[in-house]
């Protein structure tokens, strides 16, 4: 047996000894997803248990090296585990903008200290991110944000105003960018990091159309902020923000994927054999989904090789968040007069209509189609003025 | 006659536009939604409704309405439509006086007047399925002394938990898919038997399920001939999609007129970003289907208002085509409004889902899509 | 029995009596249209025989006052009139750009003096006439059209390069926009008349992709020009050209509608039958036509009443023509291998895909969609910048 | 597998992408178009294609060939869309090999060696109706002496006229439906009582309707098993579909970026027309869809290569996609292109030509869309 069919069995092995059964159960929502932090209430043991048994061997994060709390995995072994996790149906232990988000930035550009610091507390699920980008004038157009952080010596003092701060009101610390001069529009931008403890930072959750509030408004009046909380250099968070975007881009634009998405005709039998026009709808989006995958798995295949075009995420994005919005158009079509009800318990309390009005930011978040569609007029078409 | 609207029916329309935007904005969707009110709409605009004279469009002058048609019908919904307001009024005052309009004296007399004045409100029992079927009918009418004894389920009751009486399609006869031996009828809202499950939908309207369990009526009930209810149902139906879609124009038009008004304020990059011609030539694209949504729609009134043959097809072209033009309305509404899209603070969000449960009244695109392939026989 | 019921009644008798057997017969093309003009060589003397009758009596031109070689006739007789030519499948007597555009223009524009001169003969079929605004820099730029008429005190000399000019070769009069001032964009250009063979103009046929050369590239090398083939004064053609131009965009948003546009389901049921996903797309589009002949009736009848916005002939361009090229679209994939043959007899030399590639130009001639939708932006929704 | 070209298959993309732009561009195409050249391609090319070995790309090292798969044909194919070459290569070289690949070694012995050297050329007589319907085959082939005699007629035979061997599915047994039944035949060309009638199409390719009087064939010319030729004709069948994919993404990338190249010249307003973000956001797009599809014809050529079962489903998605996604791409070429993309003197409505005979050819996205649907069943 060669050393990955080795690791293979032995993981399997462990997973079966070690993930209690209630985390093998299919996950019903946000809700019921373990996100860490100082202040979160576990559903259940098993939870707990399955994040501190998974955090001790590294498995939360089990790519990043030993010395930060992950697993020292290779590529293979990473995705190997991911198999055999998906195979037993075990849950991810832990769901955190901290290992999506801040984490690769962090290796990226980190300090020593800084990694040291705050990786393991991340591997473990003790610090709670949200990400502070968005303000209200600068939505598409990061880079003309306002918060502002005036230098006293050691420490900043910040003041502004962020929007779309995910679970702001339940992180522990947030990452965000801060103006930190203001002569030079992309060049003044600082990376920091604070505590959302801190005095002078207050959050107020935004209802969305979906009825949940998963985002908030968060304002900082007079903030201070320790000089050893940036990452990278001063002025040059830009640098910080862009990477960490590209890596946004490239999950939201792989999240349809690991998703399985089955034949929506299939799905909809019944319906398609009464309505033959939303059938032959249903199949060209099941052609639509197929091409797509096929484009997914390219796209991941060529990027694990270093292949492809570096902008490519931007139309991963761009098509895969449209075709998702489209899917969840049609599951409504398919429910039909079901599928309106918001309340009743039969409904599950709406999952499908919130399910679907949920769908319409995809395009939104994490650049607008708008956005990715410039983007590969400038860097891929090379058309001029884009 | 031409295609559009005449001094009276352009008088009408002033007059209801000024009236819904006053007393039925989307303030006033927002106000009965955030208080949770059972009913899904108000009362006090309802009987408004029948001051204003709008709950008498369909009815006879002799009968004390205003002897109008569908056209008039339509300027009404499409102002509800474009404020999204809350009203029994194209379930009571549309389909329900429509088929009251095939029914006996008697039962005229019983509801047109309280419908006049705004005081009752009439609900809809034709679904028995989550897509539209109304030619799939397995609830049971048995004979029972003089009267009839009701069996089965029905959904998608839009205001049936609050509605006084309700219009409820039976099988006297035949089987499921029979046009014949369908018979409609009058049923009171205290009537024993009758089980109302009151559900919210996601444009805040409540709709019912309702049980039947040998429920017992009078033969005063039925509306219309025993068995040849198909008739009746369909004179219902031609009014109720042609309403609908109606209704939609207005959902989709305000979609668009709030969304055009928002790109010529919202500032990226130093610019409005209605300047931007990618937003510029989709938004040009709406309005060009907005438009010829629009004019199907009086087309198809018109039609049914002269009692053409050719309005079956044009009512099924109009809900089909207003079907799609509005949802693709509220689509870029929301794209365009970008994250303030996504919140309940905007109005945009309420006129995408709005659209959502319009589509499905009465039949969405698809059904009356496949309806004109078959009305053309292939 | 009202007038007009007099009127119709009487019209048809006349019709009946008057219009000849091979003209109620279909057009099989543009070679089968009278098209006038000095050259013109009639298929049939029914054909002379039907352009004479009609012209007589003015009926070429029902609308236009008599004493301009016109019918005189209101616009409920005129509908009438087509009405009737429509029910007895009367063929248009005379197809002709003069009646189209020239003359409209000439109406409103000419001196009394040109409209004694020129529209009788357009009326009569005289002179074929050609357009000559397009050139080779300028496509939906027209502004910025090159060709330049030099002031030579009673007459004007004329040079440059027109495009797209239909029939050029066969045209015996060309109207032209021409350059008379080089220093204001707008205000530098004339609309003027002259006859093809002046000396100086010459033609070349352009090659379509459908295989016919319906346009020409025209060019003009020192062409005099008198003072008094001028329409509307010096320097103002521009308004001439924007005054034909929304008549041509109205002619062209109308043209899909007075021609018959059935069901296309029903037209190709047995393909429909065979293939569910086609006949879906048959059903939709059905849904489209009819729609878009509401909309078409409605614009008609608003034009008449003097109600509608005024550019809304843009608005019926850009649909009009973009369902003209999807309903080809159609009928090429209902045709299927039987539509691809280009020369068979079967095929009528190949008239499915020769027109299909003509419908491309639906979208083109006469103002692309692009500048419909801007304009659209700019005049109906008041988009700034656009 | 990775689902991305190894080195091998880029090695063999370079060489491919030069020779064939240099040998059989577009202006190669005009050329024998222009002359009417009766076969609609050139034998020289053949032959050349012949000595690149890339006739041989499904044909087993033992029999002479290079022995590669579907990947390998697809980047070939590729190329022949992206420059429009006129060509036998995919009915001889891919669907024809195919086919005798599943024959006796006597027809491969045959046939094998004059297509390896591009001096032989198949046809493929399948078809039998305007629209793609392999499996509804009426054309007899009944017992006669030791071998059969062909009696019916085939239409869409591209290459027909100018074909040493023409692969004709017939009927030995059972229904016009039925999949018992089908026998596969190499039929060659001069044969007494085929009487072909070739017919220039949109794209300039020649193609042939057939009838077959009487035509007497010996056994030696059955493909593969009598009655049993469906499994032959679904291995030729998935080829052609897959490789008549691979083409159309070149023809779809081809006019592609001859339009970007356009829009990056060509000045309107004062402007680089390319500037304007109404064109770019459909370019993006468009591009978006052009690597869509592309991925789909590879993943489907992987399965294929792999032989996996799933390869029949996939192979439906790719021609579907691509068939959508290259039909978007002609159509905003020569929409971009204004006025000169409706001339004979720029390429694009070439472009536009070829995609319209590939669409056809071995089912368009309609029948691709419907087998989809079938297959999962539904």
């Amino acid at each position: 047996m060669s050393d990955l069919e080795n690791f293979r069995a032995e993981t399997r092995a462990w997973l079966e000894a070690n993930c209690p059964a209630e985390m093998r159960l299919p996950i019903k929502g946000e809700d019921d997803m373990c996100w860490g932090g100082r202040n979160f209430k576990f559903k259940n043991d098993a939870q707990k248990l399955w994040l501190d048994t998974m955090a001790q061997r590294g498995w939360t994060v089990p790519d990043w090296p030993k010395e930060y709390g992950g697993g020292g995995l290779n590529p293979a072994e990473t995705k190997i585990l991911k198999q055999e996790m998906a195979s037993l149906k075990c849950r991810s232990p832990l769901s955190s903008f901290g290992i999506w988000m801040l984490g690769p930035a962090l290796l990226h550009f980190g300090t020593e200290e800084q990694k040291k610091h705050y990786l393991p507390q991340i591997a473990r699920g003790e610090i709670r991110w949200c990400q502070g980008y968005s303000e209200p004038g600068s939505g598409s157009d990061l880079v003309s944000l306002q918060t502002y952080g005036e230098d006293k010596g050691d420490h900043w003092v910040v003041n502004g105003q962020k929007v779309w701060t995910s679970y702001a009101d339940k992180a522990d610390w947030i990452f965000c960018l801060v103006r930190t001069d203001k002569n030079d529009k992309y060049k003044g931008i600082s990376f920091l990091l604070f505590d959302m403890e801190s005095e002078g930072v207050s959050t107020k959750p935004i209802k969305l159309i979906s009825g949940n509030s998963p985002f908030c408004e968060t304002f900082f009046d007079d903030v201070k902020v320790p000089k050893d909380q940036i990452v990278g250099e001063l002025n040059r968070g830009w640098d910080v923000a862009k990477y960490l975007l590209g890596h946004e881009r490239e999950m939201i634009s792989g999240g349809g994927l690991s998703a399985d998405m089955p034949s929506i005709g299939a799905a909809f039998a019944e319906v398609a054999e009464l309505d033959p026009i939303l059938r032959a709808e249903f199949a060209a989006f099941d052609v639509e989904t197929l091409a797509f995958r096929a484009m997914s798995e390219k796209f991941m295949d060529e990027l694990k090789a270093g292949k492809g075009h570096p902008a490519q995420p931007n139309m991963m994005k761009y098509a895969g968040t449209e075709l998702n919005k489209k899917r969840h158009e049609l599951i409504m079509a398919a429910g039909g007069s079901d599928a309106l009800e918001w309340e009743s318990e039969a409904s599950n309390h709406g999952a499908k209509p919130r399910g679907w009005l949920r769908t319409k930011a995809n395009s939104i978040e994490g650049g607008t189609s708008e956005i990715m569609l410039n983007v590969i007029s400038k860097r891929i078409l090379d058309l001029p003025g884009a | 006659m031409p295609l559009y609207h005449n001094d009276d029916q352009q008088m009408l329309a002033d007059a209801a536009q000024q009236f819904i935007a006053d007393k039925g904005s989307v303030a006033h969707l927002r106000e009965f939604r955030d208080k949770n009110c059972k009913d899904g709409f108000g009362h006090d605009l309802w009987r408004e409704f029948g001051e204003m004279g709008f709950n008498g469009i369909l009815v006879s002058e002799e009968e004390g309405g205003l002897g109008l048609g569908h056209q008039e019908a339509g300027i009404i919904l499409k102002e509800i439509g474009r404020n999204l307001t809350p009203s029994p009024f194209l379930t009571t005052a549309i389909a329900g006086i429509e088929a009251l309009n095939a029914g006996s004296k008697n039962l005229r007399e019983k509801y047109v007047p309280g419908i006049l004045a705004g005081e009752t409100v009439l609900s809809l029992a034709i679904e028995e399925h989550s897509k539209h079927r109304p030619d799939h009918i397995a609830m049971s009418a048995a004979r029972s002394g003089n009267g009839f004894k009701l069996n089965g389920a029905k959904k998608f009751v839009i205001h049936g938990g609050s509605s006084d009486m309700v219009i409820v399609a039976a099988r006297t006869a035949g089987g499921v898919n029979d046009r014949e031996g369908i018979t409609l009828f009058a049923v009171d809202k205290d009537v024993a038997g009758m089980e109302i499950n009151a559900v919210r939908l996601v444009d805040s309207a409540v709709a019912a399920h309702i049980n039947f369990n040998d429920v017992e009526i009078t033969a005063d009930a039925v509306i219309g001939e025993v068995d040849q209810g198909a008739d009746v149902l369909d004179r219902l139906l031609r009014a109720g999609r042609v309403g609908a879609a109606a209704e939609m124009v207005g959902v989709g038009q305000g979609a668009m007129d709030i969304t055009v008004n928002y790109i010529k304020e919202r500032k990226q990059f130093g610019r409005v970003i209605g300047e931007f011609q990618g937003l510029q030539h989709r938004m040009s694209h709406l309005y060009s289907e907005m438009q010829i949504a629009d004019a199907a729609v009086l087309k198809a009134q018109q039609l049914l208002d002269e009692g053409s043959e050719k309005a079956e097809l044009m009512i099924s072209v109009a809900k089909a085509k207003v079907g799609k033009a509005t949802n693709l309305s509220v689509r870029e509404g929301v794209q365009m409004h970008g994250g303030v899209g996504m919140t309940d603070e905007y109005d945009i969000g309420l006129y995408m889902k709005r659209d959502r449960a319009l589509s499905e009244f009465f039949g969405d695109a698809s059904y009356h899509v496949q309806r004109v392939a078959q009305i053309y026989g292939y």
